[in-house]
């Protein structure tokens, strides 16, 4: 046929030197690590800068309140560095927090007596079933993760208040034995951030080191090429927000515990914390990069700016305005070193034209 | 290969039989028949939209066949999904690499299979040490633990082919594995193949290289319009005969370029570069005259006609059309200047697919339409009317999305986009590619029509015989440079093909 | 080219128009007060409480245990005055949107609306139009401008909360030594009265050794009152109490001091619900802290709607009427009509109370 | 084969054809339904609802949805390019907190604060472009940024104060009706607005090369559209509107606050979804979106009436962003299944 491409003929093949690809091993990771690294010496110097200012910003009740405040945030930011990692993004964290934490409170007034570990798995629970809506109505209507949750961010918060009806859940309502969950510490580091730290370990393990977890960073890395390659996308997706949703429910038993007030309000507003914590922590927002350990010190950079700004007197109102530059600084950062990093891959490319 | 190639003596390890596949109211697949033995290479060729791409889809799980049967070793397959096809053992190579750029390369390779170690984690160091492997077995070198980001399109199409044959498979697709491949890189991938066959696997090879096709395969099944044509043993068929089933008819009257008068200088580029795109190109078009610019895949010859056009920026060197300088890094100065060019890719560049043929037709005159900067439909419509006819676009309506119509018909209304702005200078990126013969001898005809208007027509093109058939004169690229340029009279295959290799100097 | 072209020129021309639009309606407008004037009519003390009022609640959020609570205490008055009690409002506590439900309540021609301002200027508007429509307006716990409405039930008077807070504390951390204020938000208007009394009840002799170091804000937002108790502890380590005057606030910095160092150390009073601080005076954190009874405010409040739309009293200063089981009450100043001194709870008392 | 040059249409051409056929009539109908949908909710209120169909109320209404129709307007356009802008609400806080300030503190006319409010907008508007297209940043990341950035900077502008003692006849001219009616005043500029964005979006080259850059920007590049610079000016033009949404936020009640409008951008999401803008850009009309926001704005108002609790509320604004999203995709999967279904039975009938 007339048909002839021009390109059989062979041309030669650059072979790139040993020391270039040794060089290469593992650049994926150490970007990663200099991500943490960083967060680690922004979060080092802002403590620093506070502790000049006031020495008690380091003493061991201040550290204690430290990780008491950020355990929260921690795990919300695990579960959504899992959806956000398949290119999704779950905003209903706070509203499921809200209804999980009322509904916690709702039961022990129903039932004085249940054992918290009942109460901490009915939490979990509920959770997963609102992460499955939220799951199911994306596999449904195939529509961006953000309009979906965007609308259980009302429902949900709807919901809750509707239930509440203005009712307020008050620490005598709950037993000891729950409350102490919150405020307890375990070898002077408070279980609630133990929590949060098994959460952060569990998630960065599987997320790293599993089949499943590998193909999180498949979909949101390339989602057609994923479903090529035989990868069950719908099923994969749905069970991230069913687990974002377990974990925002873990969250909200772990803020009953801690908080004690409860009323329907609880965790409003905390979704968009959550995700300027997973950005500021080096999860990419379009998918396929990041880890839990960058989002969980994200998270604790953002509790720990909080504390700051109260500890140095400066007005709370530029807290938020702090953490809108953060979020901007963060994907500003992220897209510098990643156009630095391609013009090196493109460098060290075996075939250059 | 195998001792008695072309007499197929085993029971079948694959058939397709009935297969039939619409997308809408467009029937790209009926009543396809396939039979893979093992042990056996088969070929499958055709035109572009013969139907090929679909028929792998469905192989590979990707698209579920609207009626007929698929069987493997006798028994009724069941393809739900990629992961079915997979565990059948059906390992798939895409004409477009699907790679996930920011895993590394090893992952990329094992996505879903990866080896394990206790508690059944991801064993990377294995991982990496097997990719390795399977890079040795290929004979390239490729980091199997940095990122698949930046990889070029060839050491890409590698990891898919690495991919493919890290499962032992049993059914290896290959769609137009080679068209980014070095020579030595294709008889590597052959060696495999072969070795494949050898242990009793089926491969399916897709290609436009009939050097190729015939070098590695039996059997050879002719797809045309979505209609099986014939299958028959290699051995029994010429190229001239394969190619008289591919189109129906013959194909010799296909490039009508007339001579013409040739003109003032319209475009003239001179010392352009783009540091590791492509450096020092220099050249001219006169109006009447049709300038193809050749060279291997990957040689950067579009990236000089996106650079040319605005699209891209350039480091040094100068871009004049009709004398006058052509300020770099806009597409709308370019069109202003009298530069119009239809793109490679026209799904992605050329149109937008959801956008009716009307407005698709007049995007790039929608300044020029309007009244007072009012547009409303009246302009446009008698705008479309008119080119979409003089093109002979076939279209039931002006407002039917762009998407719903043929490749052809798509190329047509590319063209009618770009010739609504009256440019001087045309640049034609791969002008034919993927359009039926009838539609592609129209669009020669007008290249050349156009031509003798006065208008400039550089014209890019890795068919070489539309390269041949209507260039004026050839300039030949390689690695980014321009390395020749032939006259009408010089250029054939050879010396193209000789230039393009870089072996220029014994042209 | 010539589509950005046109376009900039379109964003110019747009915001030209805007300018436009912003500027027409009249010329060289400075900053200048403008007072407003309160119009009364006569009152007729002896009109009887008339039935089948409607009388709305409108909250300032309908998600707050505290106006839960003060609504429920309105229903029980609406319901002996034999009137219709209804109760809506926004589930956020936002301006704009209560002045939605006004709208549709004078719509509905409600003849008392009782509200708690979110804001006491953006929703004067709406509230002048429903009096207009033939509405009655009371405001309970946090007012609007006075020309808004007809009367404003105040729970205590803004000298009461301060001589209460202020003596609680001291008596606290034993008569000197720093303490420091955890308000709501600073444009609380009830807040910020009481602070500013506080602050001049301070330098009365008999506090001299006590020194207000800091007002800290929590937004009414429990976290944020937690990380503001948190982070006064550090800043001022000389810190002695604390008084934090919002019921959000005081139960977030009971709940931190309780599970801290300075528990039973640094002291704690403010205002807050017994059911909420319960918890914590029994445990020692807290000694002793005040409030109003809200349900007896709701109360109040419906009864002085009521009032204001049979004819009773007509928001003029040293108007009289009778309230239900918390008897005889005169409108004040400015139709300010006061709830009473508060009620102090301790160890002793706590547990008589239930909301 | 015959020589004819027209040949019809190869199979694989139309690989997306019927699903984009099918889309296109999905959403051409959404518009009419949501206007259908508009004109039946009024109807069923003005029948079931009492005090619904009264001149005051639509004056209520029509105020009510002042700020949400504004900021639509500029949003549609920017969803129709594929971009988002979460930051609306914010700027609208922002700009209404520096009204107050200035107000408050500069001794400058209020014309000249209201100029200078609007050329704020717009320059918190060019914040994002710049982030958006000068740095290649994803928008929804950005504005979540600068939601948090500039809701940040409207509470440390004015701190917790309200600022409140705005001439009268300033605050009580943008609430008054147009005389004889009562029909708000500023309904003209904003419908004038809604011309604007209107006739750019439907009747300009701009909006042609909005539509294209929204379904494919690289196609769009090579037919010469400025795809940055373009999206550039659109926010621009977002932050100008959200300056002026902020200028009436604050006359109209009379209060400029850092809390002003806080929230307001998902309600404004919503709006433009329900009015049939595909969240994938380059689908949506403008005429839907006024009617979404009309729609919106009157299934709330008539549950307020009809005394449905406020949380029944937020519950059904989640409901109608979903719905308005799922709907269409359901309604277009039926229809393709339908499709094949039918050709199916065609081709395996016996």
């Amino acid at each position: 046929m007339s048909r002839t491409d021009t390109s059989v003929a062979d041309r030669p093949t650059g072979v790139p030197s040993p020391a270039a690809s040794r060089s290469g091993r593992g650049l994926t990771e150490r970007l990663l690590a200099v991500r943490e690294l960083s967060l680690l010496l922004a979060l080092g110097a802002l403590i620093l800068v506070t502790t000049l200012y006031n020495d008690r910003f380091l003493g061991s009740q201040s550290i204690k309140d430290l990780l008491l405040g950020c355990a929260i945030l921690v795990i919300l930011a695990a579960g959504q560095t899992l959806v956000i990692v398949t290119r999704n993004v779950d905003l209903s964290v706070g509203s499921i927090l809200g209804l999980v934490a009322f509904a916690t409170g709702e039961l022990f007034l129903a039932a004085p007596g249940t054992p918290w570990p009942v109460a901490l798995v009915t939490g979990v629970v509920l959770g997963a079933v609102c992460g499955a809506v939220n799951g199911g109505l994306i596999a449904v209507a195939k529509v961006p993760a953000l309009v979906i949750t965007l609308g259980t961010l009302y429902a949900f918060r709807g919901v809750d208040y509707y239930w509440a009806a203005g009712q307020q859940i008050n620490a005598a309502d709950m037993p000891r034995s729950f409350l102490r969950l919150g405020n307890q510490t375990l070898f002077g580091v408070p279980v609630l951030f133990l929590v949060a730290l098994v959460v952060v370990a569990v998630a960065g393990f599987y997320l790293r080191s599993y089949r499943s977890g590998r193909e999180l960073y498949a979909i949101g890395s390339e989602p057609a090429a994923a479903r090529l390659s035989g990868i069950p996308v719908g099923r994969r997706v749905f069970a991230v927000f069913v687990a974002s949703g377990a974990l925002a429910g873990l969250a909200g038993v772990l803020y009953a515990a801690r908080f004690g007030t409860l009323d329907a309000a609880a965790g409003t507003g905390l979704e968009l914390q959550v995700v300027a914590a997973a950005v500021v922590g080096g999860v990419a927002i379009f998918g396929g990069s990041g880890s839990v350990y960058g989002a969980a010190l994200g998270a604790v950079l953002l509790t720990t700016i909080g504390s700051s700004l109260a500890v140095l007197r400066i007005d709370p109102f530029w807290q938020q305005a702090v953490v809108g530059a953060l979020i901007l600084a963060a994907i500003g950062l992220d897209r510098v070193l990643a156009i630095r990093t391609a013009a090196r891959l493109r460098g060290r490319s075996a075939h250059v034209a | 290969m195998s001792p008695d190639a072309g007499t197929i003596t085993s029971p079948p390890l694959l058939v397709l039989d009935d297969i039939a596949k619409s997308f809408g109211a467009v029937a790209a697949l009926r009543g396809v028949h396939l039979e893979l033995h093992p042990g056996e290479a088969h070929a499958l060729v055709g035109e572009n939209g013969a139907g090929k791409s679909t028929l792998v889809k469905i192989l590979a799980g990707a698209h579920a066949p609207d009626s007929g049967r698929i069987t493997l070793d006798g028994e009724p397959l069941l393809l739900r999904g990629p992961a079915d096809a997979r565990a059948a053992g059906i390992a798939v190579i895409y004409q477009e690499p699907t790679l996930f750029p920011d895993l590394t390369v090893a992952e990329n390779i094992f996505m879903g299979r990866q080896p394990l170690r206790s508690l059944r984690r991801v064993d990377i160091r294995e991982m990496n040490r097997a990719a390795e492997q399977l890079f040795a077995r290929l004979g390239v070198r490729i980091d199997p633990a940095r990122p698949a980001r930046g990889l070029s399109i060839a050491d890409q199409q590698l990891v898919e082919i690495a991919k493919a044959i890290s499962f032992d498979a049993r059914v290896l697709v290959m769609d137009e594995p080679t068209a980014a491949l070095s020579g030595v890189e294709v008889e590597r991938l052959f060696g495999v193949a072969r070795s494949l066959c050898a242990r009793g696997a089926a491969v399916l090879f897709i290609s436009h290289r009939f050097d190729e096709v015939f070098d590695l395969c039996q059997r050879l099944t002719v797809l045309r319009d979505g209609a099986w044509v014939s299958s028959d043993p290699t051995a029994d068929l010429t190229v001239g005969e394969v190619v008289r089933r591919m189109v129906g008819r013959d194909v010799d009257s296909l490039f009508p370029k007339q001579d013409t008068v040739r003109r003032d200088t319209l475009l003239e580029v001179r010392g352009l570069s783009r540091a590791g795109v492509f450096s020092d190109v220099s050249f001219h078009v006169r109006g009447g005259e049709i300038v193809a610019l050749a060279g291997l895949v990957g040689a950067g010859r579009s990236e000089v006609a996106r650079a040319i056009f605005g699209i891209d920026p350039y480091d040094t060197g100068e871009v004049r059309v009709a004398g006058r300088v052509l300020p770099a890094g806009s597409a709308a100065k370019a069109i202003g200047a009298g530069l119009a060019l239809v793109p490679e890719d026209r799904r992605q560049q050329g149109l937008v697919m959801e956008l009716s043929v009307e407005r698709n037709a007049t995007l790039v005159r929608r300044g020029a339409l309007a009244r007072l900067g009012l547009l409303f439909g009246g302009a446009e419509r008698a705008e479309a009317r008119q080119w979409t006819r003089r093109l002979r676009v076939k279209t039931s309506r002006l407002t039917a999305a762009v998407g719903t119509l043929s490749g052809g018909n798509q190329q047509k209304v590319v063209l009618a986009k770009w010739l609504a702005t009256r440019p001087r200078v045309l640049i034609v990126d791969e002008p034919t590619r993927g359009i039926d013969v009838g539609t592609k001898s129209e669009v020669h005809r007008l290249l050349s029509e156009l031509a003798g208007e006065g208008m400039g027509i550089l014209m890019i093109s890795s068919e070489l015989p539309e390269v041949l058939g209507m260039a004026d004169r050839v300039l030949v690229m390689h690695e980014g440079r321009l390395v020749r340029e032939l006259s009408r009279d010089e250029a054939d295959e050879t010396s193209v093909m000789f230039a393009a290799t870089g072996q220029g100097a014994t042209a | 080219m010539n589509s950005l072209f046109r376009l900039r020129l379109g964003a110019t021309a747009l915001t030209l128009t805007a300018l436009l639009l912003g500027t027409a309606a009249c010329g060289g407008t400075t900053r200048d007060n403008a007072g407003g004037s309160q119009a009364s009519g006569a009152a007729n003390p002896d009109a009887p409480i008339k039935e089948g009022l409607k009388i709305a609640f409108l909250p300032k959020q309908v998600n707050n245990p505290y106006f839960t609570t003060a609504d429920n205490g309105g229903k029980e008055a609406v319901t002996e005055v034999k009137g219709e009690f209804k109760e809506v409002g926004p589930s956020e506590a936002s301006a704009s949107s209560q002045v939605s439900y006004i709208n549709t309540l004078s719509q509905q021609g409600m003849d008392v609306i009782v509200t708690s301002a979110n804001d006491p200027n953006a929703i004067c508007g709406a509230l002048n139009q429903a009096k207009a429509a033939g509405a009655k307006i009371v405001t309970f716990d946090s007012d609007t401008k006075p020309e808004c409405r007809q009367v404003f039930v105040n729970q205590v008077t803004a000298q009461g909360i301060a001589e209460n807070q202020v003596k609680l504390i001291s008596e606290q951390i034993g008569g000197e030594g720093e303490i420091a204020i955890l308000s709501a938000t600073a444009n609380a208007t009830n807040q910020n009265a009481w602070i500013a009394l506080m602050k001049e009840e301070l330098k009365k002799p008999e506090y001299g050794k006590v020194k207000l170091v800091t007002v800290a804000y929590g937004n009414d937002d429990d976290q944020k009152s937690f990380q503001e108790m948190q982070g006064l502890l550090q800043a001022y380590p000389n810190l002695k109490g604390v008084i934090s005057p919002t019921t959000v606030g005081v139960a977030a910095a009971a709940r931190y001091l309780s599970g801290s160092q300075y528990k039973g150390k640094v002291k704690l009073t403010g205002l807050g619900t017994p059911n909420q601080m319960r918890e914590y005076v029994k445990d020692g954190t807290v000694d002793a802290f005040a409030l109003w009874n809200p349900a007896d405010l709701g109360y109040l409040a419906a009864y002085a709607g009521a009032a204001l739309a049979s004819g009773q009293i007509s928001g003029a200063e040293g108007d009289r009427f009778t309230a239900g089981r918390l008897g005889e009450f005169t409108v004040g100043k400015d139709g300010v009509v006061v709830l009473g001194p508060p009620t102090v709870f301790d160890k002793s008392n706590i547990d008589k109370f239930n909301f | 084969m015959s020589h004819d040059t027209l040949t019809p249409a190869p199979p694989v051409a139309g690989r997306q054809s019927g699903r984009l056929a099918g889309f296109g009539t999905a959403l051409g109908s959404w518009d009419a339904a949501i206007v259908a949908g508009l004109v039946a909710a009024v109807l069923v209120a003005s029948a079931a609802v009492p005090n619904f169909a009264t001149g005051r109320n639509a004056q209520f209404l029509l105020l009510d949805l002042v700020p949400l129709a504004l900021l639509a307007l500029p949003m549609t356009l920017i969803i129709v390019t594929g971009e988002i802008d979460l930051s609306v609400a914010s700027m609208v806080g922002l700009c209404s907190s520096l009204m107050g300030q200035l107000w408050l503190s500069s001794g400058l006319s209020l014309e000249l604060i209201c100029v200078l409010v609007v050329l704020l907008g717009a320059l918190l508007g060019a914040v994002n472009g710049v982030f958006v297209t000068g740095f290649g940043l994803p928008s929804l990341a950005v504005t979540i940024g600068t939601l948090a950035l500039y809701r940040g900077l409207s509470f440390v502008v004015l701190g917790d104060q309200a600022v409140a003692d705005f001439p009268a006849d300033w605050t009580a001219a943008v609430v008054r009706p147009i005389p004889g009616t009562s029909i708000p005043v500023m309904v003209v500029p904003v419908l004038l607005l809604a011309l604007v964005f209107g006739v750019v979006l439907h009747a300009t080259p701009a909006g042609r090369a909005l539509y294209a850059m929204g379904n494919n920007s690289e196609a769009a590049t090579f037919a010469g559209v400025s795809v940055a610079r373009t999206k550039f000016w659109l926010f621009v033009a977002s932050g100008a509107v959200c300056g002026l949404a902020g200028l009436f936020w604050t006359l109209r009640y009379a209060s400029a606050r850092g809390d002003n409008a806080t929230g307001l951008e998902l309600t404004v999401v919503t709006a433009v979804l329900l009015g049939g803008v595909s969240i994938f850009g380059g689908r949506g009309r403008l005429l839907g979106v006024v009617a979404g926001v009309l729609l919106l704005g009157v299934v709330r108002n008539a549950l307020q009436l009809a005394d449905v609790d406020a949380n029944a509320l937020t519950i059904v604004t989640g409901t109608l962003l979903i719905a308005s999203v799922v709907l269409p995709n359901a309604v277009r999967d039926i229809r393709a299944r339908l499709h094949r279904r039918r050709q199916h039975t065609r081709v395996t009938a016996p």
